[in-house]
């Protein structure tokens, strides 16, 4: 079974308070040296049958309708090696 | 390995077990031995080391926890007392009131968020078992000190696991208390309560009979999560969980933890409450810890015949798991019904509508044994009664500790008094800013407590409130209280006080407290010192219970809360229930708040030998408000 | 004939029962929908009541949006059907683009729970009619995802138009944009907000303000008038 | 500036209810043959100066004490190209 990776990312423009949160705390544990964090979410979809074009036609559409609000989030889709 | 089926076990005595790994003693292991006539095998060892753990067995609490039993107030309102999954009473007009109040310390320390939210969870499906429909949610919380870098990790976990469980139940929480202690540090204290309402015909109990009715398992798939988590890590001690095996003598280590799905456990509620509302079930038992092995030896013990279980059949989340780590795994979202077969396609009907799995199981039986099989072998054949009722009982050894003189000698009147306004000035603002004193709002805003709309009172206020009729605005009201250093000072006492508060509480309300139920946090009784806090403990709330008419509904024991040789505080909490006919005569203290507080002190203790004097800096909280002294007042001739 | 008012339950719906409740206080006909139903027997209005539904998991609202029910909503919505998005519901109708913008994880990404005090800033959609415009009200909050966005241009045509319906007064509790606490479509029949009106229609329950009650009677008034 | 990705998956074992979900509710919205949705979270880290071994060791540990819940979860650190 092949895996297909669809990452979920808010826009750039959108406020991201928990990838802030994460950026503000780092200091404080002594990780220093990043300048930016932006958290957002990971799917990974195990598919049946070959991953051809029109399957990931599919997964694309299904990260466009359901996986991603567009309104506010950029996705990629991905197969894993 | 192979599969260890009893003509396997019989075959081979002499095998060598892992019953040491999983938390049971040497004449334990003998004693099942005894009973079954040969070796367990590998399930069976499985079932009997979950069920006569600490945890499930109450073996080192249960020789004094028969005297609520025995020292009952008269009381006609208790429908079903203490050894089901929660205690009713009777709160009027038809209405029967089932509550209890559960300990989930050791996992929330580990992993704070899962920990506390699956303690929610579990208390939940025991009120829905009884047959009654959640109303509210109360969480009594310690913590260690509010400035240690490790309270930071815990505390917002804790809070918003509990809320973000109960929240999406639609729960509302309508009380609870935030502790901060240093004894607490590495063992903080999650207790997590429940109220449920039903009409007295509707009382459910967990009891399998009936030759030939299924047993219907329902809810979320069984995965491998939180094996070992009933025998290893709620009743051992830290050290020894780290170096434990995961308790089936598998190389692989299976995490403790389980991770809670508040939106399927929600799905079990209202299609647990609708195959009640149609009366499907002969018998229900949810799934805690202890997982089916707790389920299945229990409902087969309360009840009439055997029970016949075909294991492989159970849906799973990882087909990898062995019939042993099926047995004890404690996932969560789970209930186990005993169904009679002319109902089974209704009850179908109704898990399909509300997307909940339920596959049959088994059967009840009409022989005497719980047997499992596996794949058509058999790996289990049990009396139920010896794994579910009749675990190992122990007189553990006490004695009062040595220091106990010493720190009641030392009592508030050998502290120095500020001699100088400025010494006043830094010990008011000291009492003032104490963590302990601070608003709670910052864990209570995080809560929903207006969900269901029946909430008439919730927090700032002294017990939460709920109207459970809407035609005759009948209601209950619940407080949960505890003071650990009372406690520690004479647990006698300390337990009897942390009963009147929360008496008081309800009282002040304008609802007649009516029962309770208590959540013993304590720390090893192996420490005859600590057994000693636990005996004085529930003695004195057996004989506080029987002097304020309360009886005691059910409760829950946690033991081992220490970190190396230092055990916490001793830690009774008591939840007391109260019923008010009319919830339209509620009091609350907030319209009634003078400008000033802090001028006031709660009651003594009656007993001379507990004298902590004014209630201590970190302790006063409840105590600042004049309502404090009328709610005294109306109960003080009884406590 | 008496005015029915459907309310939806998804899986996961919390304040379904609370909201039957208020639509009867109103003087209305309580109807309950079921999310796999596609008939909504019948009803004049439909509230969409708040909750986790199916857990709230993905997105607030995302999975819900998918549901039979919802597609005869969204239909009937378009044909000018009163249709009231409470916090989940509003969530939901966000999700199926009734409604523009989107919800988002607060920004102190707590949930909250308080008493809170909004403005009616549009009191002529379906669900305002018995508040005066500019009017002040408290009812509760209670959320984890209640951060409304939306980009410069929606915003600015939702106030141009009128369609910011209430604004939060005091405290904005979840750092939506603008101190937005729901808006409006343009035909003004279907409303979203976060705050739970239906938490607050009786005197003894909850905060002890009724100050939700007009939400219901308000649409009560237009169906009859209508 | 450099970007490290992490991406936090909880551990095969454990129940995860927000994958469940997805996978359950794809079939209803006409999207067959995903036998598996697990759903986990990215961490985009915009990265100040080199992204050597060292910077990867720091980030590394970053996400075992910090972005991770090691006792439910784990996670991968990557260098995005
Ligand atoms: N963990 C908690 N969960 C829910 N409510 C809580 C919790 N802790 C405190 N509360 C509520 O907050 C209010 C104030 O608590 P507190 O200041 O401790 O009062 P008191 O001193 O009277 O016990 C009470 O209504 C109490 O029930």
């Amino acid at each position: 079974m092949a895996r297909v990776v669809v990452d979920v990312m808010l826009k750039p423009e959108i406020l991201d308070p928990q990838g802030q949160a994460v950026q503000r705390a780092l200091p404080r544990l002594g990780f220093e040296g990043i300048a930016d964090v932006r958290q957002g979410k990971r799917f990974e979809l195990e598919v049946e049958g070959p991953v051809d074009q029109a399957a990931l036609d599919r997964i694309h559409k299904m990260a466009e309708t359901f996986l991603a609000n567009t309104v506010i989030e950029d996705f990629t889709v991905k197969v894993e090696a | 390995m192979s599969l260890d089926t009893v003509k396997n076990a019989t075959e081979t005595p002499d095998a060598s077990q892992p019953w040491k790994e999983l938390g049971l003693k040497e004449d334990e292991y003998a004693r099942i031995r005894e009973i079954l006539g040969r070796r367990p095998t590998g399930a069976e060892l499985a079932m009997y080391s979950v069920m006569w753990s600490e945890h499930c067995s109450y073996k080192s609490s249960k020789v004094h926890l028969k005297q609520f039993g025995e020292k009952v107030p008269e009381n006609d309102a208790m429908l079903v007392g203490i050894g089901e999954n929660a205690g009713v009473v009777d709160v009027g007009q038809g209405y029967a009131v089932t509550f209890k109040v559960e300990s989930h310390n050791h996992p929330s320390y580990i992993e704070p968020y899962q920990g506390a939210a699956t303690g929610v969870g579990g208390i939940v499906r025991d009120i829905l078992a009884m047959g009654a429909r959640p109303v509210a949610v109360v969480d009594p919380l310690r913590f260690g000190a509010a400035d240690h870098p490790d309270t930071k990790r815990v505390l917002p976990g804790v809070v918003a696991g509990i809320g973000g469980y109960g929240n999406c139940l639609g729960l509302p929480n309508i009380g609870g208390e935030v502790v901060f202690d240093a004894c607490y540090q590495g063992n903080p204290l999650v207790n997590a309560g429940c109220i449920g309402v039903m009409k007295h015909e509707d009382i459910h109990l967990a009891k399998a009979s009936g030759p030939g009715n299924k047993v219907i398992l329902y809810g979320a798939r069984t995965g491998g999560d939180g094996i070992g988590g009933v025998s290893v890590l709620a009743s051992e001690t830290f050290d020894a969980a780290s170096d434990s095996a995961d308790g089936t003598g598998k190389p692989k280590k299976r995490p403790a933890v389980q991770v809670g799905d508040p939106f399927q456990e929600k799905l079990l509620i209202e299609c647990t409450l609708e195959i009640f509302k149609e009366k499907l079930v002969a018998g229900i038992q949810d799934l805690g810890g202890a997982g089916l092995s707790c389920a299945t030896s229990e409902l087969a013990s309360a009840g009439s015949g055997g029970m016949r279980v075909e294991l492989d059949t159970v849906p799973l989340r990882d087909a990898t798991l062995s019939p042993e780590e099926i047995l004890m795994s404690e996932s969560q979202e789970r209930m186990c019904a005993i169904v009679e077969p002319q109902y089974v396609d209704r009850f179908m009907e109704i898990c399909e509508k509300w997307d909940v799995i339920a596959t049959v199981i088994g059967e009840v039986t009409d022989g005497e044994r719980l047997e499992i099989f596996w794949h058509g072998e058999q790996i289990v054949d049990v009396p139920p009664g010896t794994v579910a009722h009749e675990g190992p009982v122990y007189h553990r050894p006490y004695a009062r500790p040595e220091w106990q003189d010493a720190l009641q000698a030392d009592d508030a009147g050998k502290l120095p008094r500020p001699q100088s306004s400025e010494e006043l000035r830094a010990q008011v603002l000291a009492l003032v800013s104490s963590p302990n004193q601070a608003s709670k709002s910052w864990v209570t805003d995080q809560y929903d407590r207006f969900v269901q709309g029946n909430t008439v009172l919730s927090q700032p206020e002294d017990a939460g409130m709920v109207r459970i009729d809407e035609e005759s605005n009948l209601g209950v009201a619940m407080a949960t209280d505890g003071n650990g250093r009372f406690a520690k000072l004479d647990p006698y006492t300390g337990a009897q006080l942390a009963l009147a508060e929360a008496y008081r509480n309800v009282a002040a309300t304008g609802a007649k407290p009516l029962a309770i139920s208590d959540c013993l946090n304590f720390g090893s009784p192996e420490d005859p010192g600590v057994m000693w806090q636990f005996a004085e403990a529930t003695r004195g709330l057996a004989d506080g219970c029987l002097e304020l008419g309360t009886p005691v509904t059910g409760g829950n024991v946690s033991l081992y809360n220490q970190t190396g040789d230092i055990a916490i505080h001793p830690t009774p909490v008591v939840a007391v229930l109260g019923v008010i006919d009319d919830v339209n005569r509620r009091r609350r203290w907030r319209s009634r708040r003078p400008a000033s507080c802090c001028t006031c002190w709660a009651t003594r203790p009656r007993s001379s030998a507990a004298r902590p004097g004014p209630r201590s800096s970190t302790t006063t909280s409840a105590a600042c408000r004049p309502r404090w002294t009328w709610a005294a007042r109306s109960c003080s001739a009884r406590s | 004939m008496t005015t029915r008012i459907g309310v939806v339950t998804f899986p996961g719906t919390l304040d379904d029962r609370d909201s039957l409740r208020a639509v009867r206080l109103a003087g209305a006909e309580p109807v309950s929908l079921w999310h796999r139903d596609k008939d909504l027997h019948q009803v004049d209005a439909v509230v969409l009541a708040g909750g986790f539904s199916y857990g709230d998991y993905l997105r607030a609202g995302a999975i819900s949006r998918f549901s039979p029910v919802m597609e005869t909503i969204i239909e009937q919505a378009k044909a000018g059907m009163p249709v009231l998005g409470i916090c989940n519901g509003f969530q939901v109708l966000t999700e199926a683009h009734l409604l523009p913008g989107a919800m988002l994880r607060n920004n102190h990404l707590h949930f909250i729970c308080r008493d809170q005090k909004l403005r009616v800033e549009n009191a002529e959609t379906a669900w305002t009619g018995d508040y005066a415009a500019g009017q002040e009200i408290s009812v509760p909050l209670k959320n984890m995802d209640g951060r409304y966005v939306a980009d410069e241009r929606v915003l600015d045509e939702l106030e141009a138009e009128g369609r910011v319906a209430f604004r939060y007064v005091d405290v904005n509790p979840n750092g939506s944009l603008r101190d937005i606490a729901g808006i409006t479509n343009a035909a003004g029949n279907v409303v979203g907000l976060m705050p739970h009106p239906e938490h607050a229609v009786e005197p003894l329950i909850g905060t002890g303000r009724t100050d939700g009650l007009p939400f219901f009677t308000s649409v009560l008034k237009k169906l009859v008038s209508a």
